[in-house]
């Protein structure tokens, strides 16, 4: 189980090896790339930056959560932060397991949940040479209104 | 009571608002979440934050009665958007 | 979309790579290995055969499918056949699409339907030296037992 | 009627029961599916299929009352064990 904020290229096949086991017959990966297009606005590169201590303190909880609802055995997650170009990868997640059921929803759940919890931002350029922090609880960051209720927690998950 | 001096972090768009990296505030002892929150809104620049940003104290989720200690790692996390 | 049988080690790397676009915010990609214990025996190996010109026809009925139901743009399949070690990759499947909910549900879909309708077979060796067809239906292969109702077809799919 | 001699293909452990991955069985025109699996379960060797096997017609599934056509490839489908 290892969570890592990193500043370099991920390299897939290697997040598969290290989470590869005999005990296992299942091995699920999720990749998540710098996209052309978001929200109709045409993408050029996308910048990432992160809290990184706190980043990986919280990818390490949910990976110990995915532990504990799914059993998976072996996990591995890295995001990377810096410039990235169109098809880099900025999140890569392995998970594996003797069977396909928990290594899936395990890599299910650690997107879902990194999406929701884990402090790391990005700001997207656009072919016209502006730059914006994409803020997907909805409104634009820094549009006014509060991306979250007073209180409140990202992802709604009891983590005190 | 003395007012302590904290440290709060601010990160990607915050830190861009308030063209800052890092902000001090002047605390009394036994403050929390909320009381450190209102003492940021009276500066003069935070118009730029939501009213009620998120709060991480030593890189946890921090709610708004949570109490704030000496050396407390504090920091304002806007929404966030990995992956 | 692409699904074949192929005779050699399959290269997960490679494939992600095939389903890469710069219109995908987010690849899925699954990998099935050989696993060292079934059923509380311990496996040394798996040889897998399977109906080659078959498997891929359904292969591709089940990647046509998955463009429907999800929208996938980009899915490919390879499994493998012959003798294959512990912990060798005898499937991968890879989905990608700009959304991670697609190319997770269209990979879950993918392996699913291949467990129950792609004609491959596998006989597990054994460390006593036995080896045994593997009926995922319930009783051992050649049981005696029917492992399909009459003119059912697996899955229960409509593929008439 | 004539009968015709059609090649049936058989797979991993029926191949193995049956010592073979092709048998030919004699079949009236017009036979359908569930006809083949009759003349099928008169052979000798075929006690160890089970009595109602998946059979494939042109490398599709195909129910009982599938009529079969000269030139038709023929499978017995085991149960599958893919991935």
């Amino acid at each position: 189980m290892r969570a890592t904020i990193v500043e370099r290229p991920i390299d897939a096949a290697a997040l598969l090896a290290e989470v590869a086991s005999p005990a296992h017959g299942a091995t699920a990966l999720f990749v998540g790339t710098v996209r052309d297009v978001n929200d109709g606005r045409a993408v050029t590169g996308i910048e990432y930056s992160a809290y990184a201590a706190m980043a990986e303190k919280e990818m390490r909880s949910i990976l110990e959560e995915a532990a504990v609802r799914f059993g998976v055995t072996a996990a591995v997650v890295e995001h990377r932060v810096g410039a990235l170009a169109l098809g880099e990868a900025s999140v890569v997640i392995a998970t594996a397991h003797a069977h396909r059921g928990p290594a899936l929803d395990a890599n299910r759940y650690l997107i879902e949940q990194l999406k929701q919890r884990v402090p790391v931002w990005k700001r997207e350029l656009y072919t016209d040479g502006t730059r914006e922090w994409v803020d997907p609880s909805g409104a634009r960051a820094m549009a006014g209104a509060p991306a979250s209720a007073p209180g409140a927690r990202p992802g709604g998950a009891s983590h005190a | 009571m003395v007012p302590v001096v904290t440290r709060v972090l601010l990160f990607a768009s915050y830190a861009d608002a308030l063209g800052t990296s890092a902000i001090d505030v002047a605390l009394p002892e036994r403050a929390t979440v909320a009381d450190l929150l209102a003492e940021v809104r009276a500066l003069a620049a935070a118009h730029a934050l939501p009213p009620a940003p998120l709060v991480a104290v030593n890189q946890e989720y921090a709610a708004l009665d949570v109490v704030l200690r000496e050396g407390d790692e504090i920091a304002i996390i806007p929404p966030v958007a990995g992956g």
